[in-house]
């Protein structure tokens, strides 16, 4: 009765109901959300456990390019887990006003995990659209005057997006008039011209928008200054990383030409400068974050934009440190959400805080023992094995931003060390609730520093899967509506054959 | 000849559409008016998957009696229409909405406007001293207040206009 | 300098979009999947429709993203405008205007057609064009048009959040018996029955039923949400302003 | 045939270019809904009823009153500005 469709259809059915629950019995409803995102960290833990190679899962039953697949591999179970404890960890037990917010949390979660298992252009889409206007009420949810100002910029250029994304299927479809990512790699050489080009930039502009690529990413200082901490961290840290995790799916599966590649390296270089330079200007806590979080993820196309799976190891290693790392630096600006002079003294009023703060940071920079230097150091050694005029440019681009980095990161540290005026420092004080959240994430990136050798043979492992193409186009292709532990062994003994 | 005058009047009308909802959406400065040429721009890129799935001489996907050996159009791209038009609908809904909410707070519906209003917002809520406030005329360049939030950044926005 | 950089962005996506259209035929689409389906559509799912049969069939998960989009947007949206609504939820008696008997008797007279149009396209959706979402609009409009001739006339909010609540619900929960009887999520069951009839093609009558009741439902609570902030703010000035006041401070 | 597309597409083209172009804002709706209102003629000729049946009742039924009612709700704010400006 193990079925994966459940992490997709347990939180719609929660968030469907929920109004109705919340008539009847206030407190019952509000156990529903965290018991739904433990269900559905059971159901994909679950696979996770099980799975020693790929499987797809043929929603509706239907022979795979006809309908609609779920695809299991390492990489799409690993998001598929990471989602509900994020938002586990992220969950506003205590500020909760109405149902409605809780409502769209479900609904953002179910939404983020059918974008991390969908296996279809189409079904991506709108999964991409439930996130999208599921993310527009939570960014809203503050209700200030600024915030729907912000969130109303957000929608237009998100909007935009979806009509350039939307295009962007539409020209696929008419070249090879198939709808499945497996089918159209199959098709791929179809899609080898200036049409089937442009396809995919349209795609990755209008997908971009929610991964903060470089054109499109105005609205992110925005709205994480307006929407509340917790909000910005799911945005920041979960969101752009699915959005980052489609586009990376179709790059493997369907554009593995040098042009596409290309495309994404030169996105990803203006993002890191832009990110990093008005990061470096920004003069408050909360947008110097944000337009970090443009570099950072400029860094992560950078890093994806290598070719083969040199390329792989190195994006998910920065995506999933920054996963780590940004959501724990957001959660700190709920007390410090002033300018950076204002934080003068902080460390004395929260030391922990300080403490969590540097470490964050220090990653972040990529000081040596810190998981953030290893993930560093794959993009470095992969741009200098790619070795071409222009990922060489690419690396200038990144050491020098990364030294952008530790001065303005570093500067705003020493800033809390010095002290700060007494009436002034009792404000920055951080309350033991938020501490115990971004604690969870310093845990989370010590525990992957302590544990770096076999974190780095999974992530050899996971990279090396989700980069073979022929073996995404096979497993897909296999799906058939049975037991995922039969469909393992068919699987082998297809290959045995070939 | 009459293909090729049908192909050009439809993938030009499609792309038409696309393209001046998208000219709209970046150069109009009344928020209202950007969610209309949204709609433009989306209803381009439905006729764009509608004309994918159309083929000559062939009927609609409904299997009737007197069908049976005719050709038919691709039904997939009309249902991907079908989801893309109400999903449409929702997001226009929730853009006007926020348009509503954005002018009782604003007083003003021009993107220029509410841009610059929003970034002193951010900046009097933070405490920082406003970069854009220096264009401004001295008389309103809020006062950066320390302690200022949200409401009483909106309060000297209200009166200062 | 913003409209000429605009500008140029425009052409330079005109011509792009221009070029590419340069290489495609109307008509010479591959239509790969499409084929097939039209091949074995019939038989596998036993609507008339095929539309139909690719909405709630082959990508019925679509379909369950698109109501859920929907209820998103139509919580968003009371959400956002909450905060108004609560406020002058008690001055809503206060605009009662008299707009003639004809209009509110004409309305009265167009519920039970519309509710019947709509309810007989949701369940041909399977034998004829329409379906779940254009019935579905249909009885929004149903629900809306005695809201508009009788003004200050209140929506059952709770009534529409149970319709919707349990239409999405059913929705799902088709799809998870089709699970526990050991086929896929979403797989239609029941038998085809005879093709062109009422009850044919499995579950599908129902699936749409779920659809038309839930986007009705979803539409009229999002209608009568923007509606209520055009009808109820009251003629009197000081009646606004104060609501006005308290807007902005409470926000 | 030619002719009825050839039309349709001058009308919704032409109505998109009003959209940006005219003073009045319900000027705007009425070209945004006959838009709607051509693309479901031209949804009809490429045999897609479906597609058509919602276009018409989404596009330029629901979506026009959908606007119709934020416009409504603007205006009204709008006329009542200047005496919020002699409070304030």
């Amino acid at each position: 009765m193990n079925n994966i469709a459940f992490t997709v259809a347990l939180p719609l059915l929660a968030a469907f109901l929920l109004p109705i629950i919340s008539n009847s019995s206030k407190s019952a409803a509000r156990f529903i959300g965290p018991f739904v995102l433990l269900a559905m960290l059971g159901f994909s833990l679950a696979y996770f456990n099980m799975l020693e190679h790929p499987v797809a899962i043929a929603l509706g039953g239907f022979r795979p390019p006809l309908g609609i697949t779920f695809h299991l591999d390492n990489l799409s179970l690993l998001m598929a887990s990471i989602i509900p404890l994020i938002m586990l960890v992220l969950w506003p037990y205590a500020n909760i006003e109405g149902y409605r917010e809780e409502s769209l949390l479900l609904l953002l979660a179910g939404s983020a995990s059918g974008l991390a298992l969908s296996g279809d252009l189409f079904n991506i889409y709108v999964f991409y659209e439930l996130l999208s206007v599921a993310s527009f009420g939570l960014a809203a949810a503050n209700r200030t005057g600024a915030a729907f100002a912000a969130t109303f910029r957000y929608l237009v250029m998100s909007g935009l997006g979806t009509v350039l994304a939307l295009t962007g299927i539409g020209l696929i479809y008419t070249q090879t008039g198939t709808l499945n990512l497996a089918h159209i790699g199959l098709l791929a050489s179809q899609l080898n011209n200036p049409a089937g080009l442009s396809a995919f930039a349209l795609i990755v502009i209008g997908i971009g928008v929610k991964a903060e690529i470089f054109p499109v990413n105005g609205w992110v200082p925005e709205v994480y200054s307006t929407a509340s901490p917790r909000i910005s961290a799911l945005l920041a840290g979960l969101i752009s990383k699915l959005a980052v995790l489609v586009i990376v799916r179709l790059l493997v599966v369907a554009y593995q030409g040098p042009e596409a590649l290309t495309l994404l390296l030169v996105l990803g270089m203006l993002g890191i400068i832009w990110g990093e330079l008005s990061a470096w200007r920004s003069k408050d806590l909360k947008r110097m974050l944000s337009f970090s979080s443009i570099g950072q993820l400029g860094m992560v196309l950078v890093a994806f934009s290598i070719p083969g799976e040199a390329g792989m190891v190195a994006g998910i290693a920065m995506m999933l440190h920054h996963l780590v790392v940004k959501p724990g630096l957001f959660m700190l600006t709920e007390h410090w959400n002033g300018s950076l002079n204002k934080l003068a003294g902080a460390a004395k009023s929260s030391p922990l805080a300080a403490v969590l703060f540097m470490l964050f940071a220090l990653s972040l920079i990529g000081v040596p023992p810190f998981p953030g230097f290893w993930a560093k150091l794959l993009l470095v050694t992969g741009l200098v094995e790619a070795n071409t005029p222009l990922y060489l440019t690419a690396l200038a681009v990144l050491l020098s931003a990364t030294v952008i980095e530790a001065h303005y990161l570093m500067h705003t540290a020493i800033r809390m060390y010095s002290k700060g005026k007494k009436k002034q420092v009792k404000k920055l004080h951080q309350t033991p609730f938020t501490l115990t959240i971004i604690s969870v994430f310093a845990v989370v990136l010590i525990t992957a520093l302590i544990t770096m050798a076999p974190l780095g043979n999974k992530l050899q492992h996971i990279a090396a899967e989700s980069s073979d193409r022929a073996l995404y186009i096979n497993t897909t292709f296999a799906a058939r509506h049975t037991p995922v532990r039969k469909q393992i062994s068919l699987i082998k003994q297809q290959s045995k054959v070939q | 000849m009459t293909t090729d005058l049908i192909h050009w009047l439809l993938y030009g009308g499609a792309m038409g559409l696309i393209v001046i909802g998208i000219v709209g959406v970046v150069t109009l400065n009344n928020i209202f008016r950007i969610v209309l040429a949204l709609a433009i721009a989306e209803a381009g890129a439905n006729l764009l998957l509608v004309i994918a799935g159309y083929r000559f001489d062939a009927i609609a996907p409904i299997l009737t009696g007197s069908s049976a050996n005719q050709l038919m159009v691709d039904p997939v791209p009309q249902a991907m229409v079908l989801t893309s038009i109400v999903i449409g609908v929702g997001i226009q809904a929730l853009a006007l909405a926020l348009v509503v909410k954005v002018y009782q707070n604003y007083k003003t519906l021009d993107i220029g406007e509410i841009h610059q209003q929003l970034s002193t917002d951010i900046d009097n809520s933070s405490g920082v001293i406003s970069l854009l406030s220096s264009e401004q005329p001295a008389g309103e360049r809020p006062l950066p207040e320390p302690s200022a939030q949200h409401e009483t950044a909106q309060l000297n926005q209200g009166g200062d206009k | 300098m913003r409209n000429v950089s605009a500008l140029v962005f425009a052409s330079g996506l005109a011509f792009l979009l221009l070029v590419i259209t340069w290489q495609f035929v109307v008509g010479g689409a591959p239509m790969l999947i499409g084929e097939a389906i039209l091949q074995q559509g019939a038989d596998k799912i036993g609507s008339a429709n095929l539309v139909t049969s690719v909405v709630l069939g082959y990508r019925g998960i679509d379909t369950l993203g698109e109501i859920a989009i929907l209820f998103t947007a139509s919580t968003a949206t009371s959400l956002v405008l909450s905060s108004l609504s609560a406020k002058t939820s008690s001055s809503k008696k206060v605009v009662i205007r008299d707009d003639g008997t004809i209009l509110a008797s004409s309305a009265s007279l167009f519920f039970p057609l519309l509710i019947t149009l709509g309810m007989y396209i949701i369940l041909h959706g399977h034998l004829t064009p329409g379906g779940g979402f254009q019935g579905g609009v249909i009885l929004a409009a149903a629900f809306f048009l005695p809201l508009l001739a009788v003004p200050g006339r209140g929506v059952n909010h709770s009534g529409l959040a149970l319709v919707e609540g349990f239409a999405g619900a059913s929705f799902i929960i088709i799809g998870i018996i089709a699970l526990f009887q050991g086929n896929a999520f979403l797989q239609p069951f029941f038998g085809h029955g005879e093709m062109g009839s009422l009850v044919s093609a499995g579950t599908l009558p129902l699936l749409y039923t779920a659809v038309g009741l839930k986007v009705g439902a979803e539409l009229s609570g999002l209608l009568a949400n923007l509606a209520e902030i055009g009808e109820i703010v009251p003629e009197s000035t000081d009646l606004q302003a104060s609501s006005m006041q308290t807007e902005s401070n409470g926000s | 045939m030619i002719w009825v597309i050839a039309l349709m597409v001058i009308i919704m083209l032409a109505g998109a270019i009003t959209v940006l172009f005219v003073e009045s804002h319900v000027s705007a709706i009425a070209a945004t809904s006959a838009v709607s209102l051509a693309l479901s003629v031209l949804f009809v000729i490429l045999q897609a009823p479906d597609v058509a049946m919602t276009e018409a009742v989404v596009g330029s039924g629901l979506s026009t009153v959908i606007l119709a009612l934020a416009l409504f709700r603007i205006n009204k704010k709008h006329g009542k500005q200047p005496s919020e400006q002699n409070d304030a």
